[in-house]
């Protein structure tokens, strides 16, 4: 690979952007993060997609690949400006206090939340990362067993980053599901990026195929997010349901019912008919819809944890995204393009 | 290939397929008559007593007050069932060689309680207090029925959960002033009537309807 | 993966003819008597004990098993969550395969069809049991009755009886929809006059038109769409019943997707052994190959894979929770008294099934019949351990109890497979066990794929010719 | 079935394939013949379709019927719950809706299949034991290898004649 001017512009530019909301404070630094991790989500998605295919094969997988492999340059991006908050891990992380200040719970567990274990987790997540992408991208990874062990390890990476880097921004709060429901997440995200790209272009069988297996992910996510609510929900013990309460005070009620509406229940509908299903503009706009839920369901998760006035928080975040998202998709373009012209070299020589 | 099956078996299938679907029905429809028939609440059975004593005959002839043989009925959850002493009050004195009262003098000399069966029997599960209910308003009638109509004892009201729960929803139109608890024959206060009256009386013996339907209310 | 899948799925040779007359043949006239009617007498005896059984424990009471405050669910739900989980594959391989048209699932469905009607029955027999007074079971439904009284919605119980009582009308329709169009088969084959009545009801007069098929094939697709979310829900629901507690050990948001996952796995299990079985004993090599063998071997590690992540994201949070009765539960475990439960369990389901890594593991018709057998054992070890380690060590010291099985337990268990194994016997007896009109679609999509071939091989010479 | 005006019950034609079958089926609709009926072993892809099979009925029916019981079910529950019979437990709401969910899923789910199953029944006019066609004798074949074209035509002459110019192997007439 050429080094890739955009790229490498892109890398400094975000972790510039992220060590100045570092300075800025709190506020910033987590709608930064937040904003860094809707984009973030998409090629962190799109890694399993890649692997499943090369396990069960299809053309589904072919038409969706050179989209997918765009979408798996910008991962980069997301290490540049994940990096940069390893520095700042106080104006992010509560159990960065002193011992003495935090709960007895939170104590417990500073053997996993402490911070120099937690930039040795998140380099070793970046790295592993980097190097699947690597794998996925240079089409070195033909074996069923690199794709197999990628899963495996694509999903305890993704697992413990969402532990380390959403749910443990509130302490206390413990779910062994998040990992697979952030990990749906991701994936619907990454189906939708492509399907709102890409559905035009695409084969009317494989497009089918791609908007049905998107479907199912979406049912898992349904699945994950209502089996940590329900559960949370009955239980109602005070460490758990916190987490709940705090994302539906405030704005953050709406905006819990507007996310669960654009990610998951439009997509849905629209997917139930067998005739939306068969046209690229339907999906297009199942897609569009998933993805703004996406953002919102991102910033639901994030920001309620932070103490600020939620709407600012909101705001804040639409224009991050806004601006992360334009060198995001800037660096897509750019590697689609590349992919559609090597595409084209192959198939005419 | 055979012609398998005659040509009426279609007419035959779909009339017992239409059959089968009316019975199901029909089998709902006589359930639910009859897990609300007296054969299952009790109601109106009159069971055979030792001796058979006549309510009417005491109450409306005689005028005998209710706590004078169901002594507890004010002070404990039990209304209580009276003892062969009491029996014996007046029966020591009148009929006193009646042969229908023999049981009772042979429990009086062997001093061997009067075995009466319980007309109005609860389940186990059900925790019934009659000091709460005939303090608060509710009239021996409400539940007993027309106890001075009755030559022999009967199970007046079907005694259902149902049953319970209608009053406990609404008991304004069933409270009785304090004065009225035992007397007979009061007509149930009109709808108009009850609403004011029932809502001046449940100030009055300060029942709160909101904990009236509570399982543990009745179940502990 | 290979090219044509197809091609190495089927036989070369075999013909709509020929694969019928086999296939119908099994049912219409069976050779090999002796060995089935050896093993249906064994099957019905011990279907016999687990009648005795189920009234000697009606008429007793659920006293009986080994239970106790504080470990009051035992046996009975450990069995029903087993059941229930064997059934779900029969539906997932089922409907998911044929709504994502694998090529590989002709063969195996029926018997997963079947294997899932009579799991469910066992199942269904454990939680009316579980319930403790069967006589009151109409209590979970919402009816106008003398009490004044609705069910308690909040209440998993409530949720089970829907779930279960949903799940066996879906499979035992499910079951009945693909046989029909095979009993219509075996009605035109039959001889006997009581052969001919037989099948002939059953058949319903299908006639094999082509808007009935259509018709037939639209309704098996959305019953096929329906299996998914049903299988997901019926031990997701179950599970439910456990997590939604307080109590530590059962408290955990990740049970609804790890059930379905170890349900999946050992139903896909029960699957392949089944298949080995069945291949063997009626001579169906040919039918259900090794690479079918390949294909539920791959689904066993897929769900097996799953499970074991559950188990490390459960041992992970009851220590991150910081909370010391979650972490107490887990020492627990691993120490406790029903420790060498927890560590078979491990042995089984997460030493054993990383073998199924290896493709001649998977190809081997005995090795994944062994496997089979572990992993069904280590999934009623996991639901065993997660029930009775859970509970037996309450909040209260003074309650603390190791309540062990006792005869009435191991009987019931032992006679629920023996009524398994009765159903089954009787079904392969008296029904197809592959489904020939799937079978024949499968012959027709080769046959086309073939004509494809050899048309664009034709082109190409014509191509190269110019 | 219907009898022919003419006294005439209607043909039976057996092909060898699917392939001919669908091209028979294909040629009579084209020279006017509507009353058709298509009998083969298998679903023929496309079969249907020459046979104006226009159907979309069953999904429709299926989520109709699920949507409409599980509101159903939903409001039953909320109905007992928050206005029969109020109570509280478990320190929930009144209307506990993440709890209600279970239930009214599962009966949308159990009266799809049953719609869905009712629906197919209902629509094939089965259960149907005693037919015409189970008279024929070779009609047996149908579920194994045998692809039959059965047609009820006023000109008889000509359908039977077209039959056999698409390579039919038998052409027959029904029995009354």
């Amino acid at each position: 690979m050429k080094p890739d001017r955009l790229l490498l512009g892109g890398i400094a530019l975000l972790a510039l952007a992220a060590a100045a909301t570092l300075l800025v404070g709190q506020l910033a630094a987590s709608t930064w993060l937040a904003a860094v991790l809707v984009w973030g989500s998409l090629p962190l998605g799109a890694l399993p997609i890649l692997m499943v295919h090369g396990l069960t094969g299809g053309r589904w997988g072919e038409q969706g690949r050179p989209l997918l492999l765009a979408v798996l340059a910008t991962l980069p991006l997301l290490v540049a400006a994940l990096l940069p908050l390893l520095l700042g891990l106080p104006a992010l992380f509560a159990w960065t206090l002193p011992a003495e200040e935090l709960s007895h719970l939170v104590r417990n567990k500073l053997a996993y939340l402490n911070p120099t274990f937690f930039i040795l987790r998140t380099l070793a997540y970046c790295a592993l990362w980097l190097w699947l992408a690597y794998l996925l991208s240079a089409r070195r990874a033909r074996g069923e067993g690199m794709h197999a062990g990628g899963l495996v390890l694509w999903l305890l990476a993704v697992t413990f980053f969402s532990f380390d880097w959403f749910m443990s921004l509130e302490p206390e709060f413990y779910s062994d599901v998040y990992g697979l429901m952030l990990g749906a997440n991701m994936v619907a995200a990454a189906f939708a990026w492509i399907l709102l790209l890409g559905a035009r272009e695409m084969e009317a069988a494989a497009r089918r195929d791609i908007a049905n297996i998107w479907l199912g992910v979406l049912l898992s996510w349904v699945l994950f997010a209502y089996s940590q609510y329900i559960v949370v929900w009955s239980a109602n013990l005070p460490d758990e349901i916190l987490w709940y309460i705090h994302r539906s005070a405030g704005v953050w009620r709406p905006v819990s019912v507007v996310s669960f509406g654009l990610f998951f229940l439009l997509p849905f509908l629209i997917l139930l008919s067998g005739h939306a299903k068969g046209r690229p503009g339907w999906l297009m706009l199942a897609a569009a819809s998933c993805l703004l839920g996406h953002v919102l369901q991102i910033g639901w998760l994030l920001l309620p944890a932070f103490d600020h006035d939620g709407l600012w928080q909101l705001l804040l975040l639409c224009l991050l995204t806004a601006l992360s998202g334009a060198l995001f998709f800037a660096l897509y373009r750019r590697r689609h393009r590349d992919q559609g012209r090597a595409a084209r070299e192959v198939r005419y020589g | 290939m055979p012609q398998i099956f005659h040509r009426r078996t279609d007419g035959l299938v779909r009339i017992l397929l239409a059959s089968g679907g009316l019975a199901i029905v029909a089998l709902a429809v006589v359930a639910y008559f009859i897990d609300r028939s007296p054969y299952l609440t009790g109601q109106g059975a009159v069971p055979e007593q030792p001796v058979p004593f006549s309510h009417q005959h005491h109450v409306a002839g005689l005028g005998i007050d209710c706590r004078y043989c169901h002594t507890g009925v004010e002070k404990s959850p039990f209304a209580g069932l009276p003892d062969t002493h009491t029996c014996m009050s007046c029966h020591s004195q009148l009929w006193t060689n009646a042969q229908m009262l023999a049981p009772v003098r042979d429990s009086l000399e062997r001093d061997i309680p009067l075995r009466w069966i319980r007309v109005h029997k609860l389940a186990d599960f059900v925790y019934f207090n009659h000091r709460v209910h005939v303090t608060n308003g509710i009239g021996c009638e409400s539940c007993h029925g027309r106890v001075d109509r009755m030559p022999l004892m009967r199970q007046a009201a079907p005694l259902t959960m149902q049953w319970c729960l209608d009053c406990h929803r609404n008991p304004g139109p069933s409270l009785r002033p304090p004065g009225q608890i035992t007397a007979m024959g009061i007509e149930p206060a009109s709808e108009a009537r009850a609403a004011t009256s029932g809502h001046t009386l449940l100030k009055q013996y300060a029942i709160h309807t909101n904990r009236l339907t509570e399982c543990i209310t009745c179940h502990r | 993966m290979a090219e044509n899948p197809q091609e190495n799925l089927l036989p070369a040779d075999l013909t709509h003819a020929s694969m019928t007359e086999r296939i119908a043949g099994l049912v219409l006239a069976p050779r090999s008597r002796g060995r089935w009617l050896l093993a249906f007498l064994v099957s019905a005896v011990l279907a016999l004990l687990f009648v005795l059984c189920l009234v000697i424990v009606f008429a007793t009471g659920v006293g009986l098993f080994g239970i106790n405050i504080p470990v009051a669910w035992g046996f009975p739900i450990v069995n029903t969550i087993w059941w229930i989980g064997i059934a779900h594959a029969g539906t997932l391989i089922s409907a998911v395969l044929l709504l994502t048209r694998q090529p590989w699932r002709a063969p195996v469905a029926r018997l997963a069809e079947a294997m899932a009607m009579f799991a469910i029955v066992c199942a269904g027999f454990y939680a009316i049991v579980h319930l403790g007074r069967p006589q009151l079971m109409h209590f979970l439904l919402p009816y106008p009755n003398t009490m004044g009284l609705w069910p308690q919605w909040r209440s998993p119980l409530v949720w089970d009886f829907f779930a279960i009582s949903t799940y066996f009308v879906f499979t035992l329709g499910f079951l009945y929809f693909s046989l029909l169009p095979d009993f219509a088969t075996l009605r035109d084959r039959a001889r006997s006059r009581w052969q001919q009545i037989f099948y002939g009801v059953l058949a319903l007069g299908w006639r094999n038109s082509a808007l009935h098929w259509a018709r037939y094939e639209q309704a098996n697709g959305v019953l096929a769409a329906v299996a998914a979310p049903i299988v997901v829900s019926v031990t997701g629901i179950i599970s439910l019943d456990l997590a939604v507690s307080l109590v530590p050990g059962f408290h955990f948001p990740i049970f609804p997707p790890y059930f379905v996952a170890g349900a999946l796995f050992s139903g896909f299990a029960t699957v392949a052994l089944l298949a080995v079985v069945t291949r063997s004993f009626y001579g169906l090599q040919d039918l259900i190959t090794r690479r079918h063998l390949d294909y539920l071997g791959r689904m066993m590690l897929l769900f097996g894979l799953i499970v074991n992540y559950s188990y490390s994201q459960e041992i992970f949070t009851a220590w991150y929770s910081g909370d010391i009765y979650m972490r107490a539960v887990y020492l627990d475990r691993w120490t406790g008294p029903y420790a060498p439960a927890w560590w078979a369990m491990i042995f089984c389901n997460v030493v054993l099934l990383q073998f199924l890594w290896f493709r001649r593991v998977r190809r081997s018709p005995w090795a994944l019949f062994a496997l089979a057998i572990t992993s069904n054992v280590g999934m009623w070890l996991e639901r065993y351990q997660i029930l009775f380690t859970s509970t037996h060590a309450d909040f209260i010291p003074a309650n603390w109890r190791t309540p062990l099985p006792t005869v009435w337990d191991g009987l019931l268990a032992l006679a629920s497979l023996g009524l398994f194994a009765f159903f089954l016997l009787a079904f392969v007896r008296l029904a197809p066990v592959v489904s020939m009109h799937d079978m024949r679609s499968a012959i027709h999509r080769r046959e086309e794929q073939r004509k494809e071939q050899q048309q664009e091989q034709q082109k190409k010479q014509r191509e190269d010719g110019e | 079935m219907t009898v022919g005006e003419s006294g005439h019950h209607g043909l039976i034609a057996r092909f060898d394939s699917g392939d001919k079958l669908l091209a028979a089926t294909r040629r009579l609709r084209a020279a006017g013949h509507h009353r058709l009926d298509a009998h083969a072993p298998f679903p023929v892809p496309g079969l249907a379709e020459v046979l104006e099979y226009r159907e979309y009925g069953i999904p429709r029916i299926a989520l109709l019927a699920a949507t409409i019981t599980a509101g159903i079910a939903f409001l039953m529950q909320w109905y007992s719950a928050v206005i029969d019979y109020p109570i509280v437990v478990g320190g929930k709401p009144l209307n506990s809706w993440p709890a209600f969910l279970p239930v009214t899923f599962k009966v949308g789910i159990f009266n799809a299949v049953m719609a869905t199953a009712i629906t197919m029944l209902v629509k094939n006019r089965l259960p149907r034991f005693h037919h015409p066609l189970f008279d024929e004798k070779e009609f047996s074949e149908s579920s194994t290898d045998g692809f039959f074209l059965v047609v009820h035509s006023d000109e008889p002459g000509a359908a039977e004649e077209l039959l056999q110019r698409c390579g039919a192997r038998s052409v027959r007439e029904l029995q009354p």
